[in-house]
């Protein structure tokens, strides 16, 4: 049980579920048979990382780890002779919590989407095979102990992703998935740069033992400290570059918000919840392991781009009207904490910020997801058409403000256990940057608030508020219609749904304030029993994870402590005494 | 001595490059490029006697050779845009020009 | 009288059985002119065809089978060097004739055949759409209601072929500097006549034709010149002792003017090569010469000449270059810098799908000289991975442009693509397919290709050109991407879906043009319609994309064979 | 005197040891010789034809009318040159200078004679002597061809054109044959100088080995030099002058010049290929002395002249053949046979030296696949001459025919007797004048533009292009 | 080079006498009168075509395909000439090659023929 090859069959489940699932819609299935065919294999991966995090940790807790084994539950096979490349997947405990992740979200995802409004001319069954393909591409990702396979699946995540944003996404989302994709791109090739550099490079010092270059992660590892400090820093750059974009950090985030817009809901989460990620996971995977003389030398840069993205984002964040562009500043200054924590190089930062990346995937999923749910109510995503929508929606008003306070960190929610460890973590080592960062914490609770006050406070109005046109296939009520009001006619070109605010009209005919009376007749309900459901998973995590985070901090501990030894810096504890 | 017959074959060679470029009509470009390679032809043969073997002899055979299939092959294209459009003047050949 | 100074002359050992493959092609392409003599017209195309595609299968195998057998030489008195840069390139290239062939055959695509009827006819004039819309004469397919359809196809393309694919295989192969020059002529002359063919829009092809042609000869006078220029340095016309020349020279020459004499040979010599495989600046015929040739020559073309100039790069740059590399692989970094940029950038711009692929092709044969210059075992087989995996692809990108019709021609403006998913998503999925393969995306080949060119030139120091190329590659994927959205993402206008639904109900093997004259004029209005692919295209369709896929899984397949020892005979 | 020989037997040193002077002398005589040989060859074709046609022909000037041609050429000389409105001038004015030269350097490698003693100095009776002399010869008789195609193209006219056009044509297509039937004295001699091959003739002329190299050359030395019967280039019936037609006064008397110096020297080289050379023919060449000195200029001359008299003599024997008939018989038979006996030649030759086959083993080596190869060859052209012969039958009992050609019109149903194509409507305007009418058509293969739709039954033009 | 001496001087003599001929003898010793018809092209009297061919008109496209044939077997007799001359030395490797050589030029001609394009009419 421990050593079934779990990240194999993790990898190959949802892939063949996109294949099945795409296929199927192809050949014309009923949406419903296909959804819940990709729900079914989006369980089953569920299942399979439950089983795989037992025998993790069964790996764990019998010395696995510290027998020289980096990695548990292997698979590896010969890829590539030429180029030493071999296809190996395995887990440590950084790659097990991403997985675990993924699998948490996936079919939460997928039955957010259920009931999505695509654009026309798209099937339920595409896209959610391409949710499903993204799954397979993104625990390949994680999973892989080669580097090359590592980049492989890098690039592979773009395709889906690019599809999903492009095809099922806002008004702008060719554009945007371009942009996405463009970058990702850039940054990909760059890293290709890389991974070629460091083959090379691995080529030169292994041919001393008379071996040919390799990409292996373990064996690179071990000569890690034999490749000159030149050929590391252009090898780190290009593996920097690519992190720092899919990160996203500061001077190369601007993709971000318009794809996070512009993408479906579902996609959403998955964009800014876990595909980002890949580029802190990146960071911690290959540049501090392999490359730790140029991380060493570099960490000041990737600090500054870090202290940077807490600030910038948080200014710009507040200054957002579009609140799904509004959660993606956000995370733009939470990643910033991440990187924070990743550079500072002790074993308290770089857990807390591996659990910051859980963390934030799930507070901002659900964050993304209430949005969603929001914005499919009132069919707008603009802060300054909703307002009151507490006094009509209260359950969402309320799961809304527990995202928003763990979006803010606030004690009890799951990242502030990260963002704290994150900071104590790192204040030993870099405490300038880290008493900058913490201003971060200030303008979040800023704009979070804010925005949650124009939002959900106040007076009902925007789109809360029903026309004074009477159309007769409105729902009467809360619960009584499952099926979300459609925003608009479809657009006559056949095009992306044009969203207009239906709001436009109605501010400028001065029915913006309404009585009290009136709010029984509101656009939208609250939310619904499923949509509670759906959401419920994610609300515990966020409690749970607040108050008892040791289970997943276990995990990731072990390899966090590694990974400062393979930088080769001194552990500095962190002044409050840890966490283990 | 044979020097000068390099120098000739480089000014013939030049004349012809030049022509290329500058003319437009596509039979004076074409027997520019011809004039080009007798020039070449002219400094095989200069420099197979210069160092006295008859490779350069041989090569200069074969790019004649060449240059008669070159005519062949360069008569039939521009006979056919000649019979299409009545000019063989190449600006008036402008379609692939946007 | 003969000159006692003279050496008597020697018969040289022949050893036919190292290149019979290359005396197969162009004994076929012989006896294909003399088909054309003898044959009756009806069965021409029958036997002409079956006669390329078995003389190029014949050769393919032939090679494989030598190549596996280690059956290396030099024959014909040292002027063809039989080894394994040969043997592999050989094999990339008969293995890419093949679907080039078959591209060519196809009559499904275009009634009568894709080539010219009768070249002779004026443009326009009555016998030229006489022989385009049938009661021609006889022989071609004919049309439902029996009148006799368009006229059949010219087949000297055929031996034109052949001659052209004999004149690819000896190019590599040449180790004098005659050889070379003659197989170099071999491989042009053809493919400028198969250029002017094509049986829609004969003014552009024939344009393309004379376009190619004159700067084709321009440039191999200027080859010629620098052969002369070489051969008057070293004194020999055999790489081989040009090449000892060149290394047994301390500092590289002994005096100014000789150093003259090399370097301006080396650089005409290598103008001459780049342009062939339209690297660099040396690429202006490159768009118009591919938009304007019949669709399934460009695909020859974009394949089967790259392999054989870059072949004979190889051959070349491996035998002169590395004693004087200090000099040179500055100036083709470069070459190899413009052209990876020329075809990223002005290639964004360009909104004819034919064009698109060829500023594409100019930017991967950037990235392809890469390899070759890394002057290497490595470099060189992994440009010819590369090679092969563009090869494929692109061969089954231009097979696909084929099938995307409006009217009776080919719908190859790009908004003429729009929804090409909905109309045939499988096409539009190969299609996206070959693409990312272009792209370098991983797990297809095309990846792979980049893999092994970029490691080699990282390994032989030009990390910075890989890093630029990385950069070029990211602007290329912008114009691929377009193709990509524009196939999935962007809606159809409403006169192609109706057209569409008329047209929806094509079975297998019929047309969705109609073979009633008037109908099939070349116009605006027409709606673009997607033909289904006979199954010539078919075949390649699927080969292409199972060897794209292939390669990018399991890339040791290609790898292995494509093993390229150093040093090279000669 | 064998020492001054090369090893081939040419007198090329002999030759090179010719001081200036000595070469200034020779150029001058050979000059001025061509120059009186001209003036002679016309009287002589003139007296000649004449007698033929039983009349007398020029007697007035001079001994037997010899002063004739001499006078002819000084009232050239008197008048006006006219150069037309439309010509090129440069071109125009160069054409005949291009014609005259080459035709006057052909002769400098003619060996008119063996070693003789000049001035006190030893040499031969040939201005030079090139390894490369038949090939410069060749070389030199193709630049004429630009002579006659630039004169008629530079004229600016319609007939010279196309009579210059005409004799280019003529003259290419048997230059090959001509060309090919030196391959054969090439491979018996080993050599392409002249004197050399003449040398090598001292043991039988090449007529007696070559005989169908011989036939050959003579029928396209006839062809080369634009004589009747192939003078097809100045048909006056046809073509009013050939390319000649605009020209007047000496630049006329140049072209005029031209034809007869290479009259001669098709002659020359003729018989210095062929017909040994300066060698005395047969029954004199017994006497001893003969085939030395001075002596050998008589038996060149003699059979110079010969020839020339045979020329005249198939001008007034027989008629002009058509343009179609003389081409065919310079590509479909000069060639083929040309290469079918380069063949046998060069097999025999060198099966003969380089192997130890005995004589009957090379002749049957050679023979029978000669035989073959005919009867083969014989059996095709039957064949076809018979399906011909059944196309040209009623079509009735036509089968259905392989090569049909596009454009013609085959009736469906037809009587026994040819019907006139149906489409011999005039059209308005000739397509010439009307220029905005081509561009139409033209353009209709753009993609974007829209073609004129076949007007339905429309007629098809016959002729045009072959399958 | 002595050898082409007396060409160049034969040459010289040719040139000077024919060029003398074309311009000084043609047009200074004659007489000049001035006549616009004789000026024109000579059409046997009727009035010239107003575009004559060849200049921007066509020449008939049979002239080019003889062109290109003789092109086609003046090559050939390019390579004929040099075995002829070494043929014994070559033997029969040189008899083979050049048979090959020849059957090659052969299928072209072959070829040519049944397309008509040694036909005149």
């Amino acid at each position: 049980m421990d050593q079934v090859p779990f990240p194999l069959v993790m990898l190959v489940v949802p892939a063949v579920g996109a294949a099945v699932v795409g296929l199927l819609a192809a050949r014309g299935a009923p949406a419903r048979a296909t959804k819940q065919l990709a729900l079914g294999f989006s369980l089953v991966e569920l299942v399979l990382a439950v089983l795989s995090w037992i025998g993790f940790r069964n790996w764990q807790t019998s010395g696995g780890g510290s027998e020289g084994a980096l990695f548990a539950q292997t698979t590896s096979f010969d890829w590539i002779p030429a180029f030493g490349v071999r296809f190996s997947l395995g887990l440590d405990g950084f790659s097990l919590v991403m997985i675990a992740l993924i699998a948490v979200l996936v079919p939460i995802v997928l039955l957010a989407s259920w009931e999505e409004r695509l654009p026309q001319g798209r099937t339920f069954g595409g896209y959610f095979a391409l949710l499903l393909a993204l799954q397979s591409a993104m625990v390949g990702v994680f999973a892989a102990t080669d580097v090359f396979l590592f980049y492989v699946m890098f690039e592979v995540m773009l395709i889906p992703m690019y599809f999903l944003v492009g095809g099922f996404g806002g008004p702008r989302r060719q554009a945007a998935a371009m942009k996405f994709f463009l970058y990702s791109l850039l940054g990909g090739l760059l890293m290709l740069a890389s991974v070629i550099g460091l083959y090379v490079a691995s080529g030169r010092v292994l041919a001393e033992q008379g071996r040919s270059g390799t990409l292996d992660f373990a064996t690179l590892r071990e000569i890690a400290d034999q490749i000159p400090l030149s050929s590391q820093l252009w090898i780190f750059a290009g593996f920097a570059i690519a992190f720092a974009i899919k990160a996203p950090l500061v001077p190369l985030h601007t993709w971000l918000p318009d794809a996070g817009a512009e993408a479906p809901t579902g996609t959403g989460v998955l964009l800014v919840g876990v595909l980002d990620k890949v580029g802190t996971f990146g960071f911690l995977r290959i540049c501090l392991p392999l490359l730790p003389a140029a991380s060493r030398e570099l960490a000041w840069l990737l600090l500054l781009l870090a202290v940077l993205g807490v600030l910038y984002g948080a200014v710009v964040a507040a200054g957002q009207t579009d609140l799904k562009r509004f959660v993606t500043w956000t995370s733009i200054a939470h990643f910033g904490f991440i990187a924070l924590g990743v550079f500072a190089f002790t074993t308290t930062a770089i857990s807390g910020a591996v659990l910051y990346m859980v963390n934030h995937g799930i507070a901002t999923g659900l964050l993304f997801l209430l949005v969603g749910m929001l914005v499919s109510r009132g069919g707008s995503r603009s802060v300054t058409d909703y307002g009151g929508v507490w006094k009509v929606a209260p359950v969402l008003g309320g799961l809304f403000l527990l995202a928003s306070l763990a979006t803010v960190a606030v004690p009890g929610t799951n990242s502030f256990v990260s963002e704290f460890l994150v900071l104590i973590g790192s204040f030993p080592r870099i405490p300038v940057w880290t008493v900058l960062a913490t201003v971060g914490i200030v303008l979040a609770a800023v704009y979070m608030l804010w925005v949650f006050q124009r939002v959900m406070t106040g007076p009902v109005r925007g789109s809360a508020v029903l026309l004074d046109e009477p159309t007769g296939d409105l729902p009467a009520g809360p619960g009584s219609e499952p099926e979300p009001v459609p925003p608009a006619p479809p657009a006559a070109g056949g095009t992306a749904v044009a969203v207009r605010p239906v709001s436009t009209a109605a501010a400028t005919s001065g029915g913006r304030h309404r009585t009290e009376a009136s709010a029984r007749r509101f656009r939208f309900g609250d939310l619904r029993a499923r949509e509670i459901a759906i959401l419920s998973p994610l609300v515990a995590l966020v409690l749970l994870l607040g108050f008892y985070p040791q289970p997943v901090l276990d995990v990731i501990n072990p390899t966090a402590q590694r990974t400062v030894v393979d930088v080769g810096v001194t552990d500095l504890p962190a002044p409050l005494g840890g966490t283990r | 001595m044979t020097t000068h017959w390099l120098v000739v074959s480089a000014l013939l060679f030049g004349v012809g490059a030049v022509g290329v470029l500058v003319r437009r009509n596509a039979i004076v470009v074409f027997m520019c490029v011809e004039l080009m390679l007798n020039a070449v032809n002219l400094s095989l043969v200069t420099f197979s006697r210069m160092h006295g073997n008859l490779d350069g002899v041989v090569v200069a055979f074969f790019v004649m050779v060449v240059a008669a299939a070159e005519v062949v092959v360069g008569l039939a294209i521009i006979m056919a845009i000649f019979r299409s459009r009545r000019s063989a003047s190449v600006d008036d050949a402008s379609l692939l020009k946007y | 009288m003969t000159d006692p100074s003279v050496p008597p002359i020697v018969a040289p050992s022949v050893d036919l059985v190292l290149v019979l493959p290359i005396l197969v092609v162009l004994g076929a392409a012989v006896v294909g002119v003399l088909v054309e003599a003898f044959v009756g017209r009806s069965r021409r195309f029958a036997v002409q065809a079956a006669l390329t595609l078995l003389t190029v299968a014949f050769a393919a195998v032939w090679t494989i089978v030598a190549a596996v057998g280690d059956r290396v030489g030099v024959t014909f008195a040292g002027s063809v060097s039989v080894d394994a840069l040969t043997h592999v390139a050989w094999g990339v290239l008969l293995v890419l004739a093949v679907p080039a062939v078959l591209l060519v055959l196809d009559r499904t695509v275009e009634p009568g055949g894709a080539f010219v009827a009768a070249g002779s006819a004026p443009v326009g004039s009555a016998g030229d759409r006489r022989q385009n819309l049938g009661s021609g004469a006889g022989g071609g397919a004919d049309g439902p209601d029996g009148a006799p359809g368009p006229a059949p196809m010219q087949t000297e393309v055929f031996p034109l072929i052949l001659f052209a694919v004999g004149g690819m295989m000896i190019f590599p192969a040449a180790s004098d500097l005659l050889t070379f020059f003659v197989a170099l002529e071999v491989l042009s002359l053809p493919l400028y006549l198969l250029c002017g063919l094509a049986r829609r829009r004969r003014l552009i092809s024939q344009e393309a034709a004379v376009k190619y042609f004159l700067l084709g000869a321009f440039v191999s006078a200027i080859l010629l010149y620098g052969i002369a220029l070489l051969y008057g340095w070293a004194g020999s016309i055999r790489f081989a002792d040009i090449a000892a020349k060149i290394a047994g020279d301390p500092g590289t020459g002994s005096g100014v003017g000789n150093d003259l004499l090399l370097l301006l040979g080396l650089a005409l010599l290598v103008v001459g090569l780049l342009f062939k495989a339209s690297v660099g600046p040396f690429h202006l015929w490159t768009p118009d010469v591919y938009q304007g040739a019949p669709t399934a020559v460009t695909a020859f073309m974009a394949a089967c000449t790259k392999v054989a100039a870059f072949a004979a790069m190889l051959r070349v740059f491996l035998t002169f270059l590395p004693p004087v590399q200090d000099i040179w692989i500055p100036v083709l970094s470069v070459i190899a810098v413009v052209s990876m940029l020329i075809g990223s950038i002005i290639g964004v711009a360009q909104s004819d799908m034919k064009r698109v692929l060829a500023y594409s092709s100019i930017a991967h044969a950037g990235f392809i000289l890469l390899g070759v210059m890394s002057l290497s075992e490595r470099g060189a087989s992994g440009t010819m991975f590369y090679l092969l995996s563009y090869g494929f692809a692109t061969i089954g990108a231009f097979a696909i442009t084929m099938l995307v019709r409006r009217g009776a021609g080919e719908a190859t403006r790009l908004e003429e693509w729009s929804g090409l998913a909905k109309r045939s998503p499988v096409l539009a999925a190969v299609m996206t397919l070959f693409l990312l393969s272009f792209a370098g995306i991983p797990l297809t080949s095309g990846f792979i290709g980049k893999l092994t060119v970029f490691t080699a030139a990282v390994d032989a120091g030009l990390t910075p050109l890989v890093v630029i190329a990385m950069i070029a590659t990211a602007i290329t994927v912008a114009f691929y991407l377009r193709v990509v959205v524009v196939m999935y993402l962007t809606p159809t206008d409403r006169a192609d879906r109706s057209a569409d639904r008329s047209a929806g109900g094509s079975g297998p093997g019929s047309r969705t043009v109609s073979g009633a004259p008037g109908t099939l004029l070349e116009t605006t209005t027409a709606p673009v319609s997607v033909v289904v692919p006979g199954p010539a295209i078919a075949i390649v369709l699927v080969v292409c994309a199972l060897v794209t896929l292939l390669l990018g899984l399991a890339p040791s397949l290609g790898l292995d064979l494509l093993d390229v020892p150093l040093p090279l005979l000669s | 005197m064998n020492e001054l020989l090369g090893p081939d037997g040419s007198v090329q040193p002999l030759l090179a040891g010719d001081p200036v002077w000595l070469s200034l002398i020779k150029a001058v005589m050979i000059f001025a010789g061509l120059l009186l040989l001209t003036l002679f060859a016309i009287w002589f074709e003139r007296r000649v034809v004449g007698r033929m046609q039983h009349r007398p022909g020029p007697n007035w000037n001079g001994p037997f009318g010899l002063l004739q041609s001499l006078a002819d050429a000084l009232k050239l000389h008197f008048k006006e040159g006219i150069i037309p409105a439309r010509a090129d001038l440069f071109v125009y004015i160069a054409a005949p200078v291009m014609c005259a030269v080459p035709a006057f350097l052909i002769f400098s490698i003619i060996p008119l004679g063996g070693p003789v003693s000049l001035f006190g100095h030893e040499t031969a009776l040939q201005l030079t002597d090139l390894n490369v002399g038949v090939l410069a010869a060749f070389a030199l008789a193709s630049i004429g061809v630009y002579g006659i195609v630039l004169g008629g193209w530079a004229s600016g006219s319609t007939y010279p054109l196309l009579g210059g056009l005409r004799s280019a044509a003529q003259m290419i297509s048997y230059e090959v044959a001509m060309g090919l039937s030196f391959v054969a004295v090439f491979l018996l001699s080993g050599t392409l100088s002249t004197s050399a091959i003449v040398h090598q003739q001292e043991g039988g002329w090449y007529v007696w080995l070559l005989p169908v190299s011989f036939v050959v050359y003579v029928i396209s030395m006839v062809g080369e030099t634009n004589r009747a019967p192939f003078d097809l280039a100045e048909a006056e019936g046809e073509l009013v002058g050939g390319f000649n037609t605009e020209y007047s006064s000496m630049r006329f008397g140049l072209f005029f010049l031209a034809e007869y110096i290479n009259l001669i020297n098709v002659s020359a080289i003729a018989t210095t290929l062929f017909l040994g050379g300066w060698r005395a023919p047969w029954p004199i060449s017994l006497i001893p002395g003969v085939n030395e000195g001075w002596w050998t200029l008589l038996w060149f001359f003699i059979k110079v002249l010969a020839l020339m008299f045979f020329f005249v003599w198939i001008r007034g024997a027989l008629p002009r053949i058509r343009y179609d008939q003389f081409m065919s018989l310079g590509w479909k038979v000069m060639v083929p046979i040309s290469l079918v006996w380069i063949g046998v030649v060069g097999t025999v030759r060198v099966l003969d030296t380089t192997t130890d086959l005995t004589g009957w083993a090379v002749l049957a080596w050679v023979g029978i696949p000669t035989a073959v190869l005919i009867i083969v060859v014989w059996l095709l052209f039957a064949r076809s001459a018979a399906r011909r012969r059944q196309a040209a039958a009623p079509a009735g009992t036509t089968p259905p025919e392989d090569r049909v050609l596009p454009g013609t019109v085959v009736p469906a149903s037809v009587g026994s007797y040819p019907v006139p194509p149906l489409d011999l409507a005039v059209p308005p305007a000739p397509p010439r004048r009307d220029r905005t009418a081509d561009a139409g058509p033209d353009a209709a293969a753009l993609p974007s533009s829209r073609t004129e739709p076949v007007p339905a039954g429309a007629p098809s033009t016959p002729g045009g292009e072959r399958v | 080079m002595t050898l082409y001496l007396p060409i160049v001087i034969l040459l010289v003599l040719a040139l000077v006498f024919a060029a003398s001929m074309a311009t000084v003898v043609s047009d200074g010793v004659g007489p000049r009168r001035w006549n616009r018809a004789k000026l024109d092209a000579y059409e046997c009297g009727i009035e010239p075509t107003p575009l004559p061919a060849g200049r921007a008109g066509r020449f008939p496209v049979k002239f080019y395909l003889t062109a290109m044939l003789f092109i086609v077997f003046d090559v050939e007799i390019i390579f004929l000439y040099p075995w002829a001359q070494s043929a014994v030395q070559l033997g029969v490797f040189g008899l083979i090659e050049i048979g090959l050589f020849v059957l090659t030029v052969g299928a072209v001609y072959v070829y040519v023929w049944r397309r008509g394009g040694l036909d005149w009419n």
